[in-house]
Order: C-alpha cells, then structure tokens, then sequence
C-alpha cells in the first residue's frame, strides 16, 4: 500500500513493455514473416488507424462478454448450491456437467445457432458455458469444505439446511468460489469470440475471422489486442472486487515469510 | 420460558475398536449447574457434542428427553472448546451471529450484543476482525456469543480456558449472573472452577468411562476461591481425578 | 508402387536408387472429390513415377495453406483464385503455377421453395457466407448486376454451416456454396435448392482452385512444380476416361470418404476438373485483379506475372 | 462406502440414462434435423460400424491428452511455484500468464504449425496452454493463503525459503490445487481436440471436423462421445488419484449436516 | 551447546493507533526459566513472537542479543498459542515435524518422536490423524513436537492451557526434566503453575505495558502445590495482576 501506489501501476507496464519486447525479439530472431506475426508497431498503427472500426466491433464483444459473465456466474453459483444442497443429485448431475464441458463448443455452435439464430442470444450463451464451468466447480469444492465446526454451530443455532448453504457454506467458500471467478473472468472474452466465429455479423471475433481471410493481418492482431485488454482489465477488475468483497482475507501473506 | 431438566440414557461412543464410553445415563435437573470433568481424551467434549444434538465421525448413541417433553432444538447454546470465530463477520458480527444466520435483524440485537461485548471487556473491539483479536480475546467473544443466545440450556466446552486467573474470575460472576436459573452443563479442567460454579459435579473416569457424581458445595455460590469449603473439596476431587489417571 | 518405381530406375542410365524429389502439398481442406486427380495421381503412382516424393496435408483452416507457402513451409498449396489477388495484394510472395478447377465453384444458393427466381427478390433477406474474404465483394457485384446494394441485404457469417444454416431456413440465402456439393447435400436432406451461378450474375469467371507456390523459390522448383502438374493431368484425363475405377481408387485413399453425399458430388465434379492443369488464362488473372481493385478490395493492381506463371513458358 | 456401492456406479449410469432420454426428447420435440443432431441410436450404431476407425484416432487423442495434461499440470505447478516464491515477479507475470489465456488459439494456430510442424508436437502444446492456467491459477491462490501459523512455525523450525514452498506451502495448497486439477482434468480432451483442429491428420479432433465436413453427422458425434467419455473417466481418475494424495482431507462434510 | 542468555531492548509494539508497549528492556539470563504473565490481551504472545523473530501485521521493533553473540536461529523452539497441527502428516509426523520439513531424515529421529510421544501420553495414538484428537490431546502433540527440536532456548505460549489438572502437574514435571538447563519463557495464566515452574516471573501490565518482575520462590523445582512458600506468593501475585486489571 503506502507509497508503493506507483510501482504497483508501473509493474503491470513493464509487463507490457517486456510482452512487446518479446514480441518484437520473437520477429527479430525467427524472421516470421509479417502476414504470419505482423510487428508491434504495425499492430500500434492498426489499432489507430482502424480505431472506429475496432470500437463498433467491441462494443459488440463487451456486451457478449458481460452477459456471459452475468448468466455463466449466476449459473455456475446456483449449480454449485444445488450440488451443496441436495446431495444425491451429486453423482446424478456431476457427470452431465462434465459433459457440458467436454464437448467442444463448436460442435454444439451450429445445433445452439440454429435454434436460437443469429443474435447475441447464442454469443452470450457460449461465454456462460465456458464460464460456467469454472465458478460451479471452484463454488462446489469450497461449498463441501466447510469446517464442521462452523456447521456444527449452525445447528445449534437452530438454522435450516438453507440458511446454512447461504449464511454459512457460502461465505466460507468465497476464498476457493474467488479463484474460479477469477479464472472465469479471463476466460469470458474467448468464450463471446467463440460465439462469434460461428455466426456473427458483428464482433471482435467476427472481425479477426475477417481480417484474417484479407490478410490484414495487422487489423486481426489489432482486434486481438483489444481482446486482450478486456481479459486483463476483466481479470483484474473481478480481483478488486472480490477483494472487496472479503475485507477480512488477508492473502499473499504466505509471500511474507 | 423456564428451562428444562435433562435425562441422558443409553449414551454410548466407539471410535473404531475403542469404546469410549457405553450406556452412561444421567440426570441434569431444570435450572442446575453441573460441571464435567476428566482426563483429556475421555470424551467429555464428544459428550457434550451428543447432548447437543452434533454429528460425531464414528459409532455413536444417545437418548435425551427432556423434563418438559419438547425438544430442545431452539433451547441450547453450545459453546465450543475451540472458539469458532467466523473471519468474514467482525467481533460485533460474531456475537451476534446467532441472530444474523437465523435472519433476525433489530436494531435490539446490535444493542444486546454490544452489551454482551461490554461486559466480556471487548466494549473497544466491536469492530475488529477476529483475526486481530489474541487468544483469551477470541474466547470471549466466543463467550458473548453464547450468553447472546440467552438459550435456556447451556452447554460450554472449557470456556475459561484461554484466559488469565483475574479475568476467569470475573466471568465465572459474569456466566454465573447471566446463566442463573438456566441448565448449564460446563466442562472445565480447573478443579476450583468446578467447586466455585457447580452444584452438581460429575467426573468422567474408567475405561469404557463412567460418570461418578461428586458432592458440591452447598454455599451460596459463586463460592471465594478462599471459601473453606472450596478449599477442602478441592483435596477430594483432585484424588478423584488423579485415581482416574491411576485407573488408566 | 514398387512396379513403377522400377519405371524409373530403369530410364535412368546409372543403377544407383533415383533421386526422389519431397514435395509437400496443403490440400484447402478436409480431403473431398474436388482433390480427386490428386489423390488419383498418388494412388497411381504418377508422382512416384516423375520422381516426386508428395506428402499430402490438410488444413483445418482454409486461410493457412497460402501463408505457409509463403512463409515456406510447405511447397504448393491449394486455394482459390480471389483469394490469391488479395493475398498478392498484402504482399504474400506466392504466386499461381496451376489450376485444379477451371472454373468457378463458388455459388449463390436458396431453397427451390423460396419462390426466389431472381436475385432482386433477395432486398431485405439474410444471406449467409463463410468467412474467406471476398464474400461480399463478389455479393456486392451480383446485387448491383441485379439492381440492388450490398446494403439491402444482412450479411451473417456462418462459418462452414452453410447448408443447414439454409435448410433450417435461419437464413434465406448462402452464398459461397459450392455447386457441386451444396445442391447434392441439400438433395440428401431432401431440400430442393436452387442455385445462382455467379458468373451469370455480373462476376468475372475464373479459376475456383488453384495451385500456389513461392513466388521467391519458383526457379529452384520449376521442374519439380512442371512435373507434378503433369501427373495432374495425367491423372485428370485418366478420372474422365475411367470414371468408377476412379471412383474406387479415391474411396480406397480413405475408407471414410466413401459416402453417398460424395458420390453424388463426385458426378457434379468430373467436368469440373481442369484439363491443362498447367495452362494459363493471362486474361482471367488481368480481368479479375481489375474487377477486385475496382471494387475497392485491393490497393494497387499487380501485373498478371505477378499473380500467375505458366510454368512451360518463364 | 459400506454396501452403498452398488448404487455409487448407478448413479452415473443413471446420469448416461437420462442425458440420451434428453437428447432422444430434444430431437422429437425440437424436431432438430439429423444432420445438425443425430439420434442416439444413429450416434450408437456409429459407434459401433466404426469402432476401428475411432480407435485409430483415439489413439493419437489419448496420447495428446495425457502429454498436454502432464505438460500442463507441470508447467502450471512451476508457475504457481514461482509466483508464490518471488513476490516481485507477480504484477510482472499474471498479465503475461492472462495474456496467454485470453489469445484465442486459432491467432497463434499457424504460428505454431510454422515453428513446430503437424506433428504431435502442436497438439500437445495446445492442450498444455488449455490445461496450464487452471493449475496455475488455483495453484498460486492456494499457495498464498497458507495459513501464517504455520509460516511461522516453519521460520523457527530454520527452514529456507524454498523448504518453506515446497514443504508447507504445497501441501497446505493442495485442496485448493485439487480444484484446478479436476477442472484441467476435465478440460483436457478439449485441449487436445482443439490442438486438432489446427493441423492434423489423425485424432478424434481431426475425425471430427473431417466428419462434420463431409455431414457424416452420426460419426463426429460418435467421436464426441469417446471424447466425452474420456473426459468423465480423466475427472474421476484424477478426483481419485486427489483422494489418495490427500487422505486426511475429509470432504463432503458440509453434506453430512 | 550451552544456551544462551537473552537481552531483549527496545521493544514495541504499536497496532493502529494503540501502542501496547514501547521501549520495555528485559534480560532472560542463561539456562533459566521465567514465567511471563499479564492479562488477557496485553500482548504477551505477541512479545514471544517478537522474540522469536516472527512477523507481526503493524510496527513492532526488538533489539535482541545473546549472550554468546550468536543469532538465536537454528536455536531456538517456539509453540504457539494455538496447537498449529498440521492436517496433511499423521500424530507421530507432526511430532517429528521439524525433521521432515528440514529433510532429516533418520531413524534415530522417528525413535526420538515416538518417545516423546510417549512422554506426553498419546504413544497409541501415533498413527491418528490430528482430527482425531481431543483439543488436550492436540496440545500434547504440540508439546512433544517442541520438546523434540530439543533447542537451547525454547518459547511457550500457554502451553498447558486446554488438559486437565492432573495431566497438566504431570506434564510440568516433564517439562521441567526435559528442559533443565535450557533458557526457557513461557506464557501462563495460571499464577500457580509459574510459580511451581518459574525462576523468574514478569508480569506485563500497564498501559502502555511495563514489564513488572516478580519474586519466585527459592525453593527446588517442579514446587509443589502445597509448598508453603508457593501459597503465599501466590497472592501476592494474583494482588500484582487484579492491580493491573484495576488500572486498565
Ligand atoms: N492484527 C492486529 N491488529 C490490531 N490489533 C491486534 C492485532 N493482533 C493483535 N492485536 C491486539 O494486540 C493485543 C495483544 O495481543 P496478544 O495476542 O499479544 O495478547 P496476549 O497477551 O497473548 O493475550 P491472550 O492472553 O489473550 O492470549 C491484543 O489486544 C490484540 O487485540
Ligand atoms: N474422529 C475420531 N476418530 C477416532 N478417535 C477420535 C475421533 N475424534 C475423537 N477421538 C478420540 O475420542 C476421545 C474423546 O475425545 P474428546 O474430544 O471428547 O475428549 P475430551 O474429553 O474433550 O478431551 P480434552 O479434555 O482433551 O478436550 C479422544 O481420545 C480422541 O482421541
Ligand atoms: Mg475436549
Ligand atoms: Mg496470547
């Protein structure tokens, strides 16, 4: 905290200097040609000089994204409670989630386009289920391990099976739910491209698929790029959050041994 | 609202091929104050758990009924040997976590939990996280949050145990005060707790345990740790206990 | 294999084994009857016998073969004429060295029960596309052709779902669509489809499938490029004079390939299939990279030699 | 455990039930066409008309899948490691490490293919990226809440730096890192088959796309179902391989209320 | 490998706002034992921390020497005030957990942790997991594990808090043969135990604290209960604490 406020900002820079450094080695020393890795700089004039075209498209994409969180979060949440809640369904419910995630979502994108058609409806539904998965199985794990003691106290404390999953088991596994929601959150933005490349006529995703059949490949990375600015702000975003949201979690004390 | 008596029969404990204890039956009387006592490990703390209605991980058996027939869910607080602070609620939030898991939201409740925090001596630390309270701290407030409950039946697993002489003195008047007329049952390790607070002692000894009542003192309590009565009990009970280790 | 093989070795005058040439070739996609005198040609042992050693690959990603050509990974890869002006236009050092399919493919269908007979009827319908970077443009052109603007129907990519994006009436139109697969397909499913030929709608024609090559190393691969054109047409002219042992020789590549859908294609490919694989039509290369630059696809025009060389005459 | 056993395997079996009832329900209802949903029984009869064509390219699958799972799982344990162990390095990495998570694979697909060719070597390094970040990620946040009692105890017990990761850190992160695994375990055939899609000519990604290609619809959900299969069996494997690497860990307790 | 003596100066410590205490001076002489106590909250195990070199969330400071000028490091034994058992090793692990965590790896070392285990009680046990013992029982295990670093100076906050009375004269006896010689501090509540322990008593008290020194008895130790001289210092000591409770 203190005065470390500018090195905490600055780090995250030298994280892009050093990913653009990288970059530029990477095309340096492999020699791979432009329309295969375009440079840094191409990319930096891309994403100026298409910067109307890259917004309109983002719009899109930061719509899907959001939804997606929303529905896949809620989703995953009220998945991990019922798998807390009703313990027979366990073994019943948790292969079919599997299953959810074991199938590429490419070969369901056709079957959810063709029934739900063109729309956002099919985008959103893609970023819920690759964020679905995470939140459900993180939320199930703490949910299960809540330290009996605190459960004990609840009985004694005459709560019903519901209050406990919500008063007790829930907050007790914020720290372990905080992990997938975190993941989560970086895995939403490829979840709406996904979306996108299988029917789309608008879209981060829509665009990179263009691009990329016109070999404006700088325009591709561009859109990547962006892509990759939502990833990380949403990732750190949902950190402050969450750590808002557990005022009491000391964490990275580990680091202060 | 007056409390109920207990009748404890058939209570039985394995754990594996150890059995603790089996059949213990006894009798705890409406509005009494008995204390539990024995060695570590002899199943005092499982005892209590069982009373209490708690999940135990191996064999267990218990029949409980009550003096007035009803059933005592709703009646109780149990007040653990570790103190059971949840991280994400702060001190005032602990003592009244009672209150707010069952949904029960007035502006009394803060007020009565305050007072509860007040006269453990943590009146400063409503606002603090457990995490920053010390040990003999935690107990307290683990303390207020049972006499919060102001249940009718109190069960309390060792709850002095992590604080200094001055202070157990000055809750053993709190509990006292707080807790009359209530069913409490108390395990402590501390002879002269026992003799100060009970009028009924029981010693958890043997092996599979049984429960050997002690004569309590009949002054008026809470007794003065100088009470002559205190001090010449406090030789019979020792030797008591010390036989159960001999025993073992 | 071994039969010819021998061939080889003994039109050479040395007895040492003969030097086999590696060539890697990327298909444009999964293996189909469009890759036919390919398939024919190594099953033939017509590369075998000129002295090539083919290794035949297939992207998931019909956009991959020309940049690794380019970037020279692979020698020669499968892809389509438009394709080529834009890739040319970016920069890509590829260039044509022969033709597989002579004529467009590429085609604009909707379903026969539609009632659409003429594209004036598609303003204010959603037509389908599979991304590949000239879609709109040659839709673009047929609307004009017909009297309409690219701003009077909704474009939706469908990425490969052409068909059922179509039967299932999610979209009225797709354009795209191959003619000799996309009808047969919708047949199977018992969809009547109708389809535009785009070169009847205001499209220059041109050559659907083309070979690309590195435009920086041609020299070094000339030969080998020139023969393996001629085990194409050998192998072409041998489908159309035998057109069920070829059919059998293409299943036997890969027992999966036997289905009636690519049987039914099969039919509909045959005439497709260019005869001069080699031969080079100077003027479709000027006509086309005229008509994309007009439309504003690309920046500059390129000089046909340039985009395509007639490996017989440098 | 007791003779609860036979109904532990009923229970998924019943979970197999009810999702081809579903499908089967989905297809009459929905009247969804065979060529985007086939029927169960066509899917079946796939399975069976072309088992030695499956397990030809399940082979090449499998192989993927295990060498992206251990390339994967070790590669995210280094990561968590070292993160945990150089405090600095984290506001430097984690954009990096989000960076790799957030570029959808088909961008980086060709660059691949150019450096590494079409041999296994790309398919495994997919499902590697796949696998990585949930290990690394639960990892880490497992790693940096240990507990500080016993961070203390290992500082006056002498132990360095690196004996306090390896010996407490870990074993103290291990319920948090057994989430992640089971979510890599699960993802794992995901991984590969998009390692597939980039370039290949076997595997049950190839097969697949090549059967979606050609509308062999039944056959590609036949191969969807090994797939599946693998998927379910990866979890389990590694939520009882978990099980046996922590015996003290009771869980399930919260449903034991 | 004779232990040395402690010269601790310039301690403080400062949470928020509320200086606990600052500047305190004291002197742990060599091979000795002194008992530290003070009311619940006055920052006692705090203090142990400090010494024993740990992190503490806000300002603190130490000067610490030894008498032999060597850093205290590798010497040293600390247990908490909470049992800190680790969940993942077994009983007989936990005991020998400064080994395993170091990579010593010995037979001598597993004979070593049985007999300690032995010493404390709980020799059958050895294979349970920690969840399976009682809170005494778990402290035992804290107990041995201590006593198996056999360090030169060793820290104990409370560490006879949670096992019954008997027990607990049982384990004193113990400690005082295990650790003859050794610099020990140990954190109390019980004015009785640090008197039948202690060589030298400090009593924290004050706010901010002061370090209070105290008159032990002379006589032999482990002291009986009854020792005359145990009886009478014992109220002057509860007197030296009640004080600070009043001043508080
Ligand atoms: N993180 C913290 N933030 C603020 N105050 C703290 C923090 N940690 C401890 N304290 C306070 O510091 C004081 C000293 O704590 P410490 O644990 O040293 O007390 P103690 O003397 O050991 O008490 P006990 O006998 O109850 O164990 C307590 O009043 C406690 O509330
Ligand atoms: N899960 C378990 N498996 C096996 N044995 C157990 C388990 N839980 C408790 N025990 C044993 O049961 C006995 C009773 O435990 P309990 O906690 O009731 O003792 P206690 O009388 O409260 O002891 P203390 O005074 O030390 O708190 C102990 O010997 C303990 O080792
Ligand atoms: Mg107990
Ligand atoms: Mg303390």
């Amino acid at each position: 905290m203190r005065s470390e406020y500018l090195p905490r900002l600055l780090r995250p820079l030298l994280a892009v200097v050093i990913l653009i450094a990288l970059w530029q080695l990477v095309i340096t020393v492999t020699g791979v040609p432009r329309y295969i890795l375009p440079a840094p700089l191409a990319v930096g004039r891309a994403l100026i000089a298409e910067r109307a075209l890259l917004a309109h498209h983002a719009i899109t994409t930061v719509i899907e994204i959001l939804g997606g969180l929303i529905g896949g979060v809620l989703l995953g949440l009220v998945t991990a409670l019922s798998l807390a809640r009703f313990r027979p369904l366990r073994r019943t419910l948790l292969p079919l989630l599997l299953v959810s995630q074991a199938i590429p979502l490419f070969a369901l994108a056709p079957i959810l386009m063709l029934w739900l058609g063109y729309g956002l409806g099919p985008k959103i539904l893609m970023a819920m289920i690759i964020i679905y998965f995470p939140v459900a199985s993180t939320g199930y794990d703490g949910l299960r391990q809540t330290p009996q003691g605190w459960l004990d106290l609840a009985r004694t404390f005459g709560l019903n099976r519901r209050q406990v999953l919500f008063r007790v088991q829930l907050p007790a596994a914020l720290p372990s739910l905080a992990s997938g929601l975190r993941m989560a959150a970086s895995a939403a933005p490829i979840g709406a491209v996904i979306g996108e490349w299988v029917g789309a006529s608008r879209g981060l995703g829509f665009l990179m698929l263009n691009a990329n059949a016109r070999l404006q490949i700088d325009v591709m990375f561009a859109a990547l790029v962006v892509l990759v600015v939502f990833a990380i702000l949403l990732y750190f975003g949902v950190d402050a959050l969450l750590r808002l949201a557990m005022p009491w979690h000391r964490d990275g004390v580990a680091t202060e041994y | 609202m007056t409390p109920p008596g207990l009748h404890v029969r058939n209570a039985s404990l394995t754990f594996g091929q150890r059995a603790l204890f089996s059949k213990l039956e006894c009798e705890f009387p409406a509005s009494s104050w008995t204390c539990l006592l024995g060695r570590s490990g002899s199943g005092k703390s499982s005892l209590l758990r069982m009373i209490a209605g708690l999940h135990l991980p191996d064999n267990h058996h218990l029949d409980l009924t009550t003096s007035d027939g009803e059933a005592l869910r709703g009646r109780l607080a149990w007040m653990a040997q570790q103190d059971l602070l949840v991280p994400w609620e702060r001190v005032l939030g602990n003592v009244m976590l009672g209150a707010r898991w069952r949904g029960e939201r007035s502006a009394s409740a803060v007020a009565r939990a305050r007072e509860m925090l007040a006269l453990v001596g943590l009146a400063e630390r409503a606002d603090a996280w457990p995490a920053a309270l010390s040990g003999g701290q935690r107990q307290r407030v683990s303390l207020a949050r049972t006499l919060f409950e102001d249940a009718s039946v109190v069960l309390m697993d060792e709850p002095f145990s992590a604080v200094d002489a001055i202070t157990r003195l000055e809750l053993h008047e709190l509990a006292y005060r707080l807790l009359a007329e209530r069913t409490v049952i108390m395990v402590t390790h501390d002879p002269l707790e026992a003799l100060r607070l009970a009028e009924r002692i029981l010693v958890l000894k043997g092996d599979p345990a049984r429960l050997v009542p002690l004569a309590a003192p009949e002054t008026p309590r809470p007794r003065a740790l100088d009470d002559a009565e205190v001090q010449t009990r406090q030789t019979a009970l020792v030797a008591e206990l010390r036989e159960t280790a001999d025993a073992q | 294999q071994a039969q010819t093989a021998q061939e080889t070795s003994a039109g050479n005058d040395d007895l040492a084994p003969p030097q086999m040439i590696p060539l890697s070739v990327m298909l444009d996609w999964y293996v189909n009857p469009v890759h036919a005198p390919l398939i024919i040609a190594k099953q033939r042992g017509l590369f075998a016998k000129r002295g090539l050693d083919v290794d035949i690959q297939t992207p998931a990603d019909p956009s991959v073969p020309p940049k690794l050509v380019a970037a020279g990974r692979i020698d020669l890869a499968l892809s389509y004429q438009p394709q080529l002006h834009l890739q040319v236009d970016q920069g890509l050092p590829i260039v044509r060295v022969g033709t597989l399919i002579a004529t467009p493919l590429n085609a604009l269908m909707v379903r026969a029960d539609s009632g659409i007979s003429n594209l004036s009827q598609l303003k204010g319908k959603k037509v389908g596309y599979s991304v590949g970077g000239v879609e709109e443009v040659l839709l673009g052109a047929m609307l004009e052709h017909s009297g309409l603007s690219l701003d009077d129907v909704e474009m939706v990519n469908v990425n490969f779902s052409l068909t059922p994006a179509l039967i299932s009436e999610k979209v009225d139109a797709v354009t795209g669509a191959f003619r000799n697969f996309e009808p047969a397909q919708m047949q199977q499913e018992g969809v009547k489809g109708k389809a535009f030929y785009i070169e009847e709608e205001g499209v220059p024609t041109y050559d659907e499938l083309i070979f690309v090559a590195n435009r920086d190393t041609l020299d070094q691969h000339r030969d080998a490029y020139r023969r393996f054109m001629d085990a194409i047409g050998e192998a072409t002219s041998w489908i159309i004079n035998h057109p069920d042992d070829a059919w059998q020789q293409f299943i036997a590549y890969d027992d999966s390939l036997d289905t009636p859908l690519n049987h039914a294609a099969w039919e509909s490919t045959l005439p497709r299939f260019a005869l001069r694989p080699a031969a080079l039509d100077a003027k479709r290369y000027r006509d086309f990279e005229a008509f994309l630059l007009e439309r504003g696809a690309i920046k500059a025009q390129s000089p046909v030699s340039r985009l395509a060389v007639d490996l017989d005459n440098p």
